[in-house]
């Protein structure tokens, strides 16, 4: 099983894209191309899932190993634990829902196709690799697609939101960069599991930590530096809102769980720090998000605000925390996606996104409502969709700390439900209920793409909101390993 | 023995040919400017190609002139650098009445780097800068009608002499304290002495004119916007790649017992340029001024790598050069062809490029990707790797300084990319039909910057010639 | 005869070389201004003389690298002079100042 | 044990039809949705009834004490190797009542909709809503995990949301929807807090484990909890309390009741099932269910019956002022729930002491009949007339017998008259409280005579006031589509009569159930009766508010205005319902919004992000300053030269040496 597949795939679509002629020819490539992705995934998955059956218990499984820059001691070292499997499973499902929304993108369709694709690859590499090297030059190949795709298809002030988020991410991956170089002077590796086993040097990692974890904080959103998400998702199209919440956020997050497993000492060091900054994002995310009238920016204030539970998870360092992150990260994802699904449905038939001029949709489109109210729901954690299985795996770990200014911190964020409540319901009341405008009630309901991609993503939420055994088995005992890491701490707090 | 000598010059011995080729078809009848422009490039092709064919290590003439496989190579980077220069430039020679001036000058100052970077002497270093120099003054002014080009060749000359009088008292202050022009004897000789500082910074001051490191730099940007395209670009490119290769010669073997002297000086210099490269850059409109402080904050970026004083140090530093070549020229291929067919130089120009010309689009924007440090363009690599090896020395100070200032880099390239795609314009330059020999040296380029930094042949390769302190 | 010290051949030079500097930096005229330069390049002259003669006198390194460095002034001047011709026909001056056009 | 596993298909059978309606419902099952809804139901119900026979009477007593059966486990959600959240089905008692009661009166609001909702566009939706309810409800109920509950906690409130808003083109249906779901959210907030303080110090989210380490003094759990304190209450106490918040938000307990009358916006039937009969119980189920563990603190309990009595008291009162019926109702709920809160916070565990959560259980049970057959005959009464409002109605015992006489026996059965079956739930209440607490004792007195007031206030003004029946077609608050279709058609077809019917017989009879024999604190049976001269008193008192409400509202007359007149600022303060409401409002409109959401989305524009603007502008202005150093002048370009070999000179052989 050769994982390196994964780059593969998307890099043969991509080619294939540059070749087509013609809207109908790209996107069926594009479709065919994730949906090979798609099926990869699912076999990887049963694989793994096999391997670990059958009493294999590495850490990463499928591993590969090859020399790059020999000089430098820089691998292409590719494998994956089951928390990698995760968000490669969740990148796949979101390309194709996202495939599958811009079908009708007739505006240099192929460019768009083609940078939706390399988009991708970006995360599949960036969640395979075991190498820090590759992982940053993975996490950087993601963001100039984004910039290009906000900046040329989307919508309202595209050009400064798209180089607002550029220069935003770009700020956070230098940190990162930073951070690693902090990391390769002090072990003259960049590979993962060799810095695990030989460690890095208490005042190295409290020196270096905050440089790395807040360079991927910045893509988490991590409070203060989250301005890029608003701006940036809001303008964006919506196959790339789409992108940006669900995939390309969770590239900080799982940035930042791998961070805090290489450095515990200063992660148990900071954790108060991180944790503060969570719980601020997560409460004053959700507070703005209250004050929106605009839907892309209602979702986007609340990804800040959801994204900060990832966060959240990983700073409070148990076990179970970190699982609630890494449910968190898939669930937010899919959730958030629909949610841009919906809401672009909605733009490219109402030609409006601001709350107060709709209402009353689920009259004219029940289908694009009901998706909207399901990604709703599952935004502010309902029981039976995802956003509850992970933000209650992440209230029930950090409570697991005992010290007050946790509680304290753990009771805040779960305050946010409460106003997440607030706003997904406001929303829900002005646009989806209510009175319907004369000139809303003819339009029509959701096309078979747009079906078919919200379809994917509610089961994708369904399954681990009805059966959160499965995704627990899958991270599990990859969290065991980061917590052995995690546990391994020279220093007392 | 004189075989010997032939295989170690002969990379300036057919430079010297070439040139006096030249000269005699000057003297002959009137030929098309097509096929002298045709028969340049194939020359100047298997020119480059012969480069490859052997090295030796060895030295002449008493020491004054050394060549191993490294300096080697380096020639053969220059000599890549001005084939794609001249493919590039087809366009705008093609109408030029001095096709073979042009010629002749580039190749003279060609020449003189080969002898600087060969070099093994003080008298032989400055005879090779010289010469290196004052053709490209000339050069500088090849628009003879344009305001702009006189007054650039006329700084540069200026400049350059100024900075050649201040490197001249340094050399003096040298071989005053040591007694010696001849590198491998003042190595020994140098014990650090003020007065030996002193003439090392008179030195260095000379170089970083040559590299346009801040504050040495303010020539740059008028002499590169007032003169030819293609003199631009062999000013941005071949003429400091050659200064580099000389000042890591010199730095990394004659100047080792003050090592930690000229590591301050350069990171002190490093990030200066950075900044103020990046600084002026941003309020750019004019193309070939906007890369004149691009590649003013690239050189800092050289300058750290430098400063690294390691193996990884000089390797990273050919490494960015080669990408940099292929990147940078990238860039000013496609400035040149849109100069040469509708003189338009401002980036302003460029709105909605994409609408009517995405060939040249994509190749202007994976060339700036590739200089901003973006992946999967070399440029990522070339960056990542000239931080990693400053990084090595543990001064992670100026790495913090540099990783910010990539990203205010990050956005007046970025600026560029958003005029090409993204700005609405009612007239924007119309399609260009670009000359396929500029069109090979454009998909030369972006092959090149692509796959240098993905292949790690190349950094390999690099890394097996280079050395450290 | 008393021998001149190194030192007063020195502060010659020195001397020399401020004064072209000085020069350069406030003279306008193009070729006042290469003169002055001219001035900077014959004091580095003095100083290889002086210490191939005083310091070094078994070999003649200083005084070839004097020769030479007369030789490439020649060659600089003469180029120079070209492109202030040059520079004259376009801008009708030869005032430094009046070629300013390209700044920021 | 014996095998209880059927019992996995009560909740599922809804459960069934919920997912087969909500897919297909609208396109292909838009006509037999309704039967399809009612026969699974049916079927539910059935199993539940067997499910309570086996219990009750078979096997589910050994040694005369009733057994904790754990039906089903399936661990979900592991948060660690002790605390997961596992689904299971617990056999016990209450949850064997509850399921009696909740299956039997959704099937009657299945039935009675079917002749209610009849024509409407969304009936599919509706009988898909209704059987998510019912699943969630079963679900809550039959709950062994703590995080399970509040599992179908959630999901209760959100089928509440989606049946409330089911008009959802009304903004006052669609608001008070938004409202039911804030206020219990935040109620629930405290629910959630209390399972991670009793989980945590518990080590397990079992309710049974739970009870079982708490109840123990001596276990090292219990010896922790205690232990620790907050604010000078004990961390037990805490989470027990913050429990009791998520109880007292879904039972609408003072002060988070303000839900509960808005919440009248969804159609009647809706109002029926979950606003009265069992998803607004569900908080005193809770108190039940934790009961054990609720009796180790005396600070919990004493809020648990403070906030009951407070609550039927308030309630009772703001009760007899408002005019629409459903809200009448709305508060009587309230008002009766409050008793049932107070009757388990008196309570003691276990034996003779354990009277009040007999009691609690016990009306309960009876107040679930008797109050669902109230809003269906309000629902029957609304069906009429299209109106809500108290003035559009009287004289309809002419035009519709059945409803005047059900809701005559609902009436009579809430306030208490023998042998109606509030009386004897009510009785027990009452003892009980007269044996724990005087106080409470007068309370419960009190409230019991304006229960009888009000409620008459209601029948009377329904079914008496006028004599010649008043039609209301000018306002039409009701969210009928066609209702031309339906008007002058009596009573309804028999779909809308048979429940009536039902409901009616029950309220007449489940109240000789022998409750105490099998629903008691600790399973054993109980023996109780009924003291005559005890039961004289309250009896008496509602038999005198009856009397009095004839007196008023019998006849159309202007008595009531005077005697609200004479109370003047209570009167109209409680016509205002204590302007609870506006304090709400107050909070959330003035203070949350202006003083916090506005100032932070403010700040996060120009604070936060203005931050990295300016970045970007002082970058740009740094940039637009130094621009005179390339000055175009080729002498000053060679003075900086210079400078910047003085400067390294200076630098390198001066500072650095």
């Amino acid at each position: 099983m050769n994982l390196t597949l994964l780059i593969l795939v998307p890099f043969i679509t991509a080619v294939l894209i540059l070749l087509a002629r013609g809207l109908q020819q790209i996107r069926v490539i594009g479709l065919i191309g994730s949906l090979t992705q798609l099926g990869l995934a699912g076999w990887l998955l049963k694989s793994f899932l096999a391997a670990r059956a059958a009493g294999n218990n590495a850490a990463h499984l499928f591993e590969s190993n090859q020399t790059w820059f020999k000089a430098l001691n820089i691998n292409y070292h590719i494998g994956m634990d089951g928390i990698a499997l995760a968000m490669i499973l969740l990148t796949s499902v979101i390309v194709v829902a996202g495939i599958l929304v811009s079908w009708t993108m007739d505006k240099l369709s192929k460019e768009y196709f083609f940078l939706l694709v390399l988009l991708s690859m970006g995360a599949y590499g960036f969640f395979i690799s075991l190498d820090l090297f590759t992982l940053f030059f993975f996490l950087e190949v993601a963001v100039i697609p984004k910039f290009l795709l906000i900046g040329i298809w989307g919508s309202g002030d595209k050009t400064k939101s798209a180089m607002k988020l550029a220069l935003m991410l770009m700020a956070g991956s230098a940190l990162v960069m930073v951070g690693l170089f902090g990391i390769y002077y002090n072990t003259h590796t960049f590979d993962m599991v060799q810095i695990t086993q030989q460690g890095i040097p208490v005042g190295v990692q409290k020196f270096f930590f905050p440089f790395a974890f807040l360079g991927f904080g910045v893509f988490a959103a991590l409070f203060p530096f989250h301005t890029w998400v608003p701006d940036g998702h809001a303008s964006a199209p919506t196959a790339a809102s789409m992108f940006l919440a669900g995939i390309s956020m969770k590239l900080g997050g799982y940035g930042c769980l791998r961070i805090a497993a290489l450095m515990p000492d200063a992660a148990h060091a900071y954790s108060w720090i991180i944790i503060l900054l969570a719980t601020i994002a997560i409460i004053y995310g959700a507070f703005a998000t209250m004050m929106q009238t605009d839907l892309k920016y209602i979702n986007a204030y609340s990804s800040i605000s959801h994204c900060g539970f990832v966060i959240l998870g990983i700073g409070m360092l148990n076990k179970t925390s970190i699982n609630g992150a890494v449910i968190q990260m898939v669930s937010h994802g899919l959730m958030t996606a629909l949610f841009f699904a919906a809401i672009g449905m909605i733009y490219s038939r109402t030609h409006t996104r601001m709350v107060a001029q709709l209402g009353g949709l689920l009259k004219a489109m029940p289908f694009i409502s009901t998706v909207f109210v399901i990604a709703g729901l599952c935004s502010l954690g309902l029981p039976g969709f995802s956003g509850f299985v992970a933000e209650m795996t992440v209230f029930m770990g950090s409570w697991q700390n005992p010290d007050g200014a946790y509680r304290l911190a753990t009771i805040l964020s779960g305050a946010s439900i409460v106003v997440t409540a607030v706003y997904i319901l406001r929303a829900t009341g002005r646009a989806i209920m209510g009175p319907i405008s004369a000139e809303h009630a003819l339009l029509a309901d959701a096309t078979w793409n747009e079906k078919l991609a919200a379809v994917l993503l509610i089961a994708g939420i369904l399954v681990i909101g009805l059966a959160p055994f499965l995704i627990n088995h899958l991270i599990m005992p990859s969290t065991d390993a980061i917590m052995l890491h995690l546990d391994k701490v020279t220093l007392i707090k | 023995m004189t075989y010997n000598i032939l295989i170690q010059l002969r990379q300036e011995l057919a430079l010297a040919l070439l040139i006096f080729i030249l000269l005699f078809i000057k003297l002959g009848k009137d030929r098309s400017n097509e096929s002298i422009l045709n028969f340049i490039n194939a020359v100047l092709f298997i020119n480059l190609a012969a480069g490859f064919c052997c090295h030796e290590t060895g030295a002449l003439f008493n020491g004054m002139f050394n060549t191993n496989a490294l300096i080697v190579f380096e020639k053969d980077l220059l000599n890549l650098a001005l084939l794609i220069i001249s493919m590039q430039s087809y366009a705008w020679l093609k109408e030029s009445k001095n096709v073979i001036e042009f010629y002749i000058l580039t190749l003279t100052s060609l020449l003189g780097m080969f002898f600087m970077i060969s070099s093994g002497n003080l008298l032989m270093f400055y005879l090779g800068l010289e010469m290196s120099t004052i053709p490209l003054a000339a050069a500088a002014n090849f628009d003879l009608t344009k305001r702009k080009s006189s007054e650039a060749a006329m700084k540069l000359i200026l400049s350059s002499a100024f900075s050649s009088a201040i490197l001249l008292l340094g050399i003096s202050f040298l071989y005053g304290t040591s007694g010696t022009l001849t590198f491998s004897i003042l190595t020994a000789h140098i014990n650090g002495n003020p007065l030996q500082l002193f003439a090392f910074i008179l030195l260095i001051a000379g170089f970083a004119f040559k590299i346009s490191a801040v504050p040495f730099h303010l020539w740059t940007a008028d002499v590169y916007e007032g003169s030819p395209v293609a003199v631009t670009s062999f000013l941005s490119v071949i003429s400091k790649a050659a200064v580099l290769f000389t000042l890591v010669n010199m730095l990394y073997q004659v100047f080792t017992p003050i090592a930690n002297t000229w590591y301050l000086i350069l990171v002190v210099l490093a990030a200066a340029t950075i900044l103020i490269g990046n600084l002026f850059a941003l309020r750019q409109d004019n193309f070939k001024r906007f890369l004149a402080f691009s590649s003013i904050a690239q050189v800092g970026f050289i300058l750290i790598g430098i400063s690294g004083s390691s193996q990884a140090g000089s390797a990273s530093m050919i490494y960015f050069v080669l990408i940099y070549i292929f990147s940078n020229l990238a860039a000013f291929g496609v400035v040149s062809v849109v100069s040469a067919l509708t003189g338009k130089e401002n980036i302003s120009d460029f709105k909605g490029f994409y609408k009517t010309n995405p060939m040249l689009s994509w190749v202007l924007t994976i060339a700036l990707f590739s200089l901003a440090g973006v992946p999967p363009t070399a440029g990522f690599f070339g960056k990542l790797f000239l931080m990693m090896a400053g990084a090595a020395k543990g001064n992670y100070g100026i790495i913090i300084f540099a990783a910010l200032n990539m990203v205010v880099s990050f956005y007046y390239y970025l600026k560029v990319v958003k005029c090409i795609f993204m700005d609405e314009n009612t007239s924007p330059i119309e399609k260009i039909t670009v000359p396929t020999v500029s069109k090979i040296a454009m998909y030369i380029c972006v092959v090149g910057v692509i796959v240098t930094g993905l292949a790690n042949v190349v950094y390999d390769y690099i890394n097996s010639i280079s050395f450290g302190l | 005869m008393q021998e001149i010290p190194l030192t007063q051949l020195l502060f010659v030079s020195t001397f020399l070389f401020f004064i072209g500097m000085y020069g350069l930096f406030t003279r306008r005229n193009l070729i006042t201004m290469l003169m002055s330069i001219e001035l900077m390049l014959n004091s580095v002259n003095i100083n290889f003389v002086a210490f191939n003669k005083y310091l070094f006198p078994n070999n003649l390194d200083g005084l070839f690298f004097t020769l030479f460095i007369i030789t490439i002034a020649a060659a600089e001047a003469a180029v120079a002079i070209a492109i202030i011709i040059n520079l004259y026909r376009s801008h009708n001056s030869i005032d430094v100042e009046d070629a300013t056009e390209m700044k920021y | 044990m014996s095998n209880y596993f059927y019992i996995l298909w009560i909740p599922l059978l809804p459960l069934i039809t919920f997912v087969v309606l909500g897919l297909f419902g609208r396109k292909y099952l838009s006509g037999i949705a309704g039967l399809l809804g009612t026969a699974s139901l049916l079927t539910s119900t059935i199993l539940s009834f067997v499910a309570a026979k086996q219990y009750f009477f078979i096997d589910g007593k050994v040694n005369g004490v009733f057994q904790k059966i754990e039906a089903f486990k399936y661990t979900w959600l592991e948060f660690s190797p002790n605390v997961s959240i596992d689904l299971g089905m617990i056999i016990d008692p209450i949850s064997v009542m509850m399921l009696v009661v909740v299956t039997s009166v959704s099937l009657m609001v299945h039935v009675f909709s079917l002749g209610y909702m009849k024509g409407e566009e969304r009936f599919a939706t509706y009988y898909a809503f209704l059987s998510l309810f019912t699943f969630s409800m079963l679900g809550l109920i039959l709950s062994s995990n703590i995080f399970q509950v509040y599992m179908f906690w959630e999901l209760v409130g959100v089928s509440s949301f989606l049946l409330i808003s089911y008009y959802f083109n009304k903004p006052s249906a669609v608001a008070a929807s938004k409202k039911a779901f804030i206020v219990t959210r935040f109620a629930d907030l405290g629910f959630l807090i209390g399972i991670l303080i009793l989980g945590f110090y518990g080590g397990t989210l079992d309710i049974g484990e739970l009870i079982a380490r708490f109840t123990s003094v001596n276990s090292a759990q219990y010896i922790s909890i205690t232990g620790a304190s907050f604010l000078g209450a004990s961390m037990l106490t805490w989470g027990l309390t913050l429990l009791f918040m998520g109880g007292a938000g879904k039972s609408a307990m003072f002060p988070l009741h303000i839900w509960l009358p808005d919440a009248m916006e969804g159609p009647t039937p809706v109002s029926a099932l979950i606003h009265a009969a069992t998803m607004v119980v569900a908080g005193v189920y809770l108190v039940a269910r934790m009961f054990p563990v609720f009796s180790m603190d005396e600070a919990a309990l004493n809020i648990v019956t403070y906030v009951g009595a407070a609550s039927a008291l308030f309630a009772a009162v703001i009760a007899c002022t408002q005019t629409d019926i459903k809200r009448v109702l709305a508060y009587s709920t309230m008002s009766q729930i409050g008793y049932m809160m107070f009757a388990l916070g008196i309570s003691k565990n276990g034996g003779e002491n354990g009277l009040g959560y007999m009691a609690s259980m016990f009306h309960l049970f009876t107040h679930a009949f008797f109050k669902s057959l109230l809003f269906l005959g309000a629902g029957s009464v609304i069906h009429m007339v299209h109106s809500n409002e108290m003035k559009d109605m009287g004289g309809l015992r002419k035009l519709m017998p059945i409803t005047h006489i059900a809701f005559l026996i609902a009436c009579l059965a809430i306030a208490g008259i023998p042998p109606f079956a509030g009386f004897f739930s009510k009785e027990e209440i009452l003892t009980a409280a007269f044996h724990e607490n005087k106080i409470i004792y007068g309370i419960a007195l009190f409230t019991a005579a304006l229960t009888s007031f009000y409620m008459f206030r209601l029948y009377f003004n329904i079914f008496w006031s006028k004599e010649t029946p008043a039609t209301n077609h000018a306002h039409i608050e009701h969210g009928h589509d066609n209702h031309d279709a339906h008007n002058n058609h009596g009573e309804g077809p028999w779909v809308m009569k048979l429940p009536l019917i039902i409901l009616a017989a029950c309220a007449v009879g489940v109240g000789f159930v022998p409750f105490s024999q099998l629903v008691t604190s600790d399973g054993k049976a109980l023996e109780t009766h009924i003291d005559v001269m005890f039961s004289i008193a309250p009896v008496a008192l509602s038999v005198l508010a009856i009397l009095l409400a004839a007196n008023f509202y019998k006849n159309q007359n202007d008595k009531s205005d005077k005697v609200a007149s004479a109370f003047g600022g209570l009167y109209t303060a409680a016509y205002k319902k204590f302007y609870v409401d506006e304090v709400y409002l107050f909070i959330t409109k003035k203070i949350i919004f202006p003083f916090i959401g506005q100032p932070i989305a403010w700040a996060d524009r120009n604070i936060v992000d203005g931050f990295m603007l300016l970045l970007a502008k002082t970058t740009a202005k740094i940039s637009e300053l130094i621009k005179g150093f390339q000055s175009g002048k080729v002498q000053n370009y060679a003075i900086y030269f210079f400078g910047g070999v003085a400067v390294l000179s200076i630098l390198i052989i001066y500072i650095w040496k």
